[in-house]
């Protein structure tokens, strides 16, 4: 080969055989619950940055972890948002009936009512207080774990139930999967049961709402474990390329089914993390503190709203129930790993914080639980007579011709003639 | 043995016998999957031979891939077919043209498992059959077993092929050889004969058809789930068919197909998938093609329809014995 | 005009016409593309409505849902049609499924272009034909046009059109009437009546076909850059065949199609795509189902091989004037 | 609704119009070429770290350019590795000879004599100096700019260019569009047209290795361009959990096309930042030092060979030619810009510093110059006998059935059948 030879191994001596580094959960059944290596800043200390500041600058943000309530139930520090008495009682209601919603709805699973349910026990301030920082106009692409989105944004729990029952009042009209709602008028997305895709579609909207120049801003919402998906990167992408009025919420409740987010999160110190390769501001956050979920959502609302460009948020929790009704986590962690979790409950850690405050009583909370109850029931009720899944009514079996297209065509015309509907 | 049962016996041959085998995807690893089919893997070999990943099929299939080019042999699963679009264009233009745009310097043996089909209230996105999907791109062989007894012997072929497989689990067949009735008690596998499954290493060749039901009035074309609804359809309306499960839908058994439609001179192809350019669409082509002086009728076709798979009217939606029944007769009558 | 310019042509009219309009992709906007059918658009109506995307056809298809559903109707390019796999999930499982799964709450009027078929030495990712991988999917419709005067007129109806539309451009008809005769000179459009284009907005229905070539002993089913291979096959074998160019495979014109077979009782079917599951199987299907006692002989496929798409062996591949006269010859005979 | 309300609007005032910010090239046609913005470290300031150190404490690294050669050609700083003549001469002739094939089977092409062709002009120090740091047993999966591997690694250029040519020596049997090479034997995987698809593979691949217990390394390589298609993202992410021993290599030659490296690169200040998201070490490198790319490369790979997990790197070029042969950049980029690049010629540079340290001579260099050229001559001489795209003799139709699978199945036969073959 002339002047051109086959170069000389360089590296003179063997080196040892590799071995594969799987990563393991921290924690299987047996084990003790171990949230030691998790980073917890303490309540009130990590600074709140102008909305205006550089993404560079912030950079910390996305280790740490910022929390308004202390063990007290104080709302400290500079996170600590103005907000008065009357919307925190309208968030505590609002988790409330979300928890006793979930409560009736895996319960209704159970007798068969319907055919699935997936609950969001324990991660209820985040989407709460997250909506209570939007406007009505602005639009959510959520998960299924997001009932509160709806319910915070005063979608009737009949019809959430009606879709969940599959009965003749559902407005999905039987086709979709219980818990996979869809309104436009409440700012919340159709939902896909494939996880991901949505986190994408998300930042196309935004873009949409800045290309018409709109002022609605638009969340996005993927769980710890769905953020592997690569239409996670697609969307984190596009969001720093095309600088979307998006806000990029990932939700950390440690878990994806039996897999723990350490699997995904990888040699990552965060998830937060994340959107430093993307040079967007990122920040990591106790999602079971209603105050700074809503501070933080409001900041990032805010960012987006005065064409700040993308927000990127880890919103740390846990998922306490099972991932859904055909699950049984306790074949692959400690029954007490919930009890053993950091951040404490959601609405236990508001209702604290009113107490403190002096804005609430044990008395009206309990009287505020009983109305909570009496308000689920009697929607369930209503569900209930308008049909289940086990017992009908349900919709019309030609409905399942209708919307594959804005008008049947002639090939589903044949094929419903044939099905003599 | 259940079909789970025998999946997972399967796994254990093939990682038994062949250090190679290296099973992962969601939830596959410590918790053995959401169908419990790799159950027991990670316990009994450890976790670099099964292992659980994050959840991205793209990565699983992709990595899987370097992996099958590298010398080992992944089998890999897919939570649910109707997750397997990220992972296609790993699937299609790479694992199924790596062999021929290297002129064979790389290829990629590898096994990828998904469970399809509805009948269990999953919805639009727990219930789709891609099958055609697969069955248009050339490279991948497609496989569908309806028993344990095959699921066991065409896994244990499937991984021990040189070329891709996608390996489709008909996921209401779990439990139960279920022919449709859903109103009817579930009848377990332990009452077929096909779930008395041998203990040990067994293959059955990937392209062979099986007949489950000889006949000479009609054949019945079909594969997973449907090979129980056709014979349940069949005995209720006392037509004397043929009921031939394809199992293996490319490479195709298309001798046996064609032996038996040149001798009933009719034909109806049953799937649960869409009827537009869906794998029975094939089936029709090639039935007339080759069986074009035989045929007495137009072979019809009874499938799901051309509509995302819906929640609540389900049995509307999924092919019925009643539906298979009515194109029999109007086969018969053609 | 050529198509190109038949292209451009119909994206300048809709941009005018409706501000919703948006266009983007790999190389779209400063560039106008690699095969420049977005040329001048983004000079004419500024970055936010055409602009270059990174390369990631997820997050094009990904992205231009989510503007369609907020009231935009993004027309996007995939550059190469073997390219769009990246994509396929937001497509399948997204675009094709808003409307339904949300009952019209959400809706995706989106139109997808890619270039397609072989015909350019692109080897096996810049030659592929996967409109089959489209036409299964309920909830998409898919379109394919021959000739400047339809693209432009059906790219109108595309981008009007409520639906997701998968729109394929023969890019070997880009810049003219390719016959497969690849070692004969270059005919450019402007020697073709279709390149004959009105300057003037209009559209052309999606799911209405069009008759080539008038005729009574066989029909040749067709679309694309085959349209022209067929015409001149039908030509050189002198056989008075019915040429028709189906424009949309989804909605599809079945009604032209049962019309013309039942007057020739015989059928050859013609694409590019490779054969085990190609369109042509769903075009077989249905006229031996709707024709049965009109066919006169099997219904023939001309089709790629069930092969990647090789490099130097394109016109061994690629379905020749040649092979489709033998087809016609054999059917005639049959 | 009972206790529970629909919420109210909390943000008073309405924010003004939103607007999209389109990211646009830095230059175009007409425009004087400008990369006053790129962060180019002086040569030899960028420290060294071990190998050992965690992600974390190097994080300078990713937005600094690690630089050995300075403008008068002396190899200064941590960096400079330590590497004899014959290395560097043999470096130097390898990035010759890929320059000399670039032009010549750029010509060919012009001359019909194949299809398609894609220079690598600007960029050889990247994929020789890399390939120099590599064993003969690790493995590379390539982009399509990547003839050097191949070329440092020895294989025969007759043969790659009977591949170009897709001749009747062609090792790929005419399948292949001219470029997409595959040599299992050169530790070469065979390219795809589709890009960013083999950066995951190669993270598959390395596990692999690991799993097997081998101590064999993978070397991933993505474009600019190309790193933002969600593959990208899959690998990092596999490589983070798993830690493969992956070294996932992008080269930015500042463009994708007609598009500008500014478009996907968004709001990060460089790519190599990316990595911090997955807690990968990130570094930036002038590639167009082929000292600096053999001295990160080498520590690259020692990581990789120690077990200490996956490396990426960001090498920084410019793609001095058109993006294939069907490219006329011309139409979107200033004809000036390669001109105005301000890391010059990879060649240049390593020739200078071989002179500069006394290693070399300018009749050294002319002579070598001559040799490289008759070496390329003569191997296209060779390749040419054995027959062109346009001329024949090509590989046999015959083989467009093979090896679609390991056997030619049934219905393939018939199809071959019918095909008269
Ligand atoms: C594309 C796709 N792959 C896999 C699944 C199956 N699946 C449903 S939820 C889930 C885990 C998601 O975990 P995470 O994102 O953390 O959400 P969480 O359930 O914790 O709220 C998986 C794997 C799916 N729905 N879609
Ligand atoms: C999946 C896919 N999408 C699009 C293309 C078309 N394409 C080929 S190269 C290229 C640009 C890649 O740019 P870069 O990665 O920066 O590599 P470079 O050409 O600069 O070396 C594009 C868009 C492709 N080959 N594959
Ligand atoms: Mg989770
Ligand atoms: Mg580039």
């Amino acid at each position: 080969m002339g002047v051109f030879l086959k170069m000389l191994t360089n590296e003179a001596e063997v080196a040892t055989p590799l071995t594969l580094a799987v990563p393991a959960s921290t924690c299987r059944p047996g084990d003790t619950p171990d949230f030691s290596d998790m980073v917890i800043s303490e309540p009130g200390v990590v600074r709140r940055p102008e909305v205006t500041e550089s993404a560079q600058d912030m950079h910390e943000l996305a280790t740490e972890l910022i929390r308004v309530l202390d063990d007290k139930g104080n709302a400290v520090g500079p996170w600590a948002p103005v907000i008065d008495t009357a919307m925190l009682v309208k968030g505590l209601t609002s988790m409330m009936v979300t928890r006793e919603f979930d409560r009736r709805m895996f319960l209704a699973q159970r007798q068969a009512k319907t055919s699935f349910f997936m609950q969001s026990t324990g991660e209820e301030a985040i989407s709460t207080g997250f909506r209570f920082a939007m406007r009505d106009d602005d639009m959510n692409f959520p998960t299924y774990r997001q009932q509160s989105l709806l319910i915070a944004g005063g979608y009737p729990l009949e019809l959430m139930m009606s879709q969940i029952y599959s009965n003749s009042h559902d407005p999905l009209r039987g086709r979709q999967l219980p818990g996979l709602y869809s309104s436009k008028d409440t700012g919340f997305f159709t939902l896909s049961g494939n996880v991901a895709t949505q986190f994408l579609q998300a930042v196309g909207w935004a873009m949409a709402s800045a290309i018409k120049g709109s002022d609605s801003v638009t969340a996005a919402w993927i769980g710890d474990g769905s953020s592997a998906e690569s239409d996670f990167f697609s969307a984190m992408l596009m969001a720093s390329s095309f600088q979307a009025p998006v806000i990029l919420n990932l939700i950390n409740n440690q878990w994806a089914i039996s897999t723990s987010q350490s699997v995904v999160r990888g040699q990552a110190a965060t998830f937060a993390v994340r959107g430093h390769g993307f040079g967007l501001p990122s920040l990591r956050v106790d999602g079971n503190d209603f105050l700074a979920v809503y501070a933080v959502a409001s900041w990032a609302v805010e960012r987006a709203r005065r064409n700040l460009g993308p927000t990127f948020i880890e919103w740390v929790t846990y998922r306490v129930g099972a991932h859904s009704s055909s699950d049984d986590p306790s074949a692959y962690r400690p029954k007490s790993e919930a009890a053993a979790w950091p951040l404490g409950d959601p609405i236990e850690r508001l209702k604290r914080h009113l107490i403190a405050s002096g804005a609430w009583t044990e008395d009206q909370h309990a009287d505020l639980e009983g109305k909570v109850k009496e308000q689920v029931r009697l929607a369930q009720a209503v569900a209930e007579e308008w049909g289940t899944l086990k017992s009908g009514p349900g919709p019309s079996p030609r409905d399942i011709f209708e919307d594959v297209y804005a008008d049947v065509p002639e090939h589903l015309q044949r094929q419903r003639r044939e099905a003599g509907l | 043995m259940t079909m789970i049962e025998a999946i997972r016996d399967a796994h254990m041959l093939a990682m038994e016998s062949d250090d190679s085998v290296v099973v992962f995807g969601e939830d596959v690893g410590f918790f053995g999957g959401v169908f419990r089919c790799t159950q027991g893997l990670q316990s009994r070999f450890g976790p670099t031979r099964c292992f659980d990943t994050p959840v991205n099929e793209a990565a699983i299939v992709g990595a899987a891939i370097g992996m099958a080019a590298n010398g080992m042999r992944p089998c890999v699963e897919i939570q649910f077919a109707d997750y397997m679009y990220p992972a296609y264009d790993q699937i299609v233009s790479e694992a199924a043209r790596l062999r021929y745009r290297s002129a064979g310097d790389f290829t990629a043996p590898l096994t990828i498992r998904m469970p399809v089909g509805g009948g269990i209230f999953g919805g639009q996105t727990h219930s789709q059959s891609p099958e055609a999907l697969f069955t248009q791109v050339a490279g991948l062989k497609t496989v569908i077993p309806s028993n344990p007894y095959d699921a066991k012997g065409l896994l244990l072929s499937a991984i021990e092929d040189d070329d891709p497989v996608i390996f489709l689990e008909p996921k209401r067949l779990y439990n139960g050889p279920f022919d449709g009735h859903h109103d009817r008690p579930v009848t377990p596998w332990s009452a077929h004969e096909l779930s008395d499954v041998p203990s040990e290493y067994y293959t059955i060749p990937l392209g062979s058809a099986a007949i489950r039901r000889a006949g000479s009035a009609v054949t019945v074309l079909t594969y997973g789930t449907m090979v129980y609804v056709a014979l349940a359809a069949v005995a209720e309306c006392a037509i004397d068919a043929e009921v031939i499960d394809l199992r293996s839908l490319v490479p195709l058994d298309l001798e046996t197909i064609i032996k038996s439609v040149e001798k009933t001179g009719r034909c109806v192809v049953v799937h649960e998938a869409t009827l537009t350019s869906g794998f029975g669409a094939e089936l029709c082509a090639l039935v007339q093609k080759h069986c074009f002086y035989a045929l007495e009728a137009p072979i019809e076709r009874v499938t799901g329809y051309d509509t995302p798979y819906p929640h609540a009217q389900e049995w509307t939606y999924f092919p019925s014995p009643e539906r298979i029944g009515l194109a029999l007769q109007q086969t018969m009558a053609g």
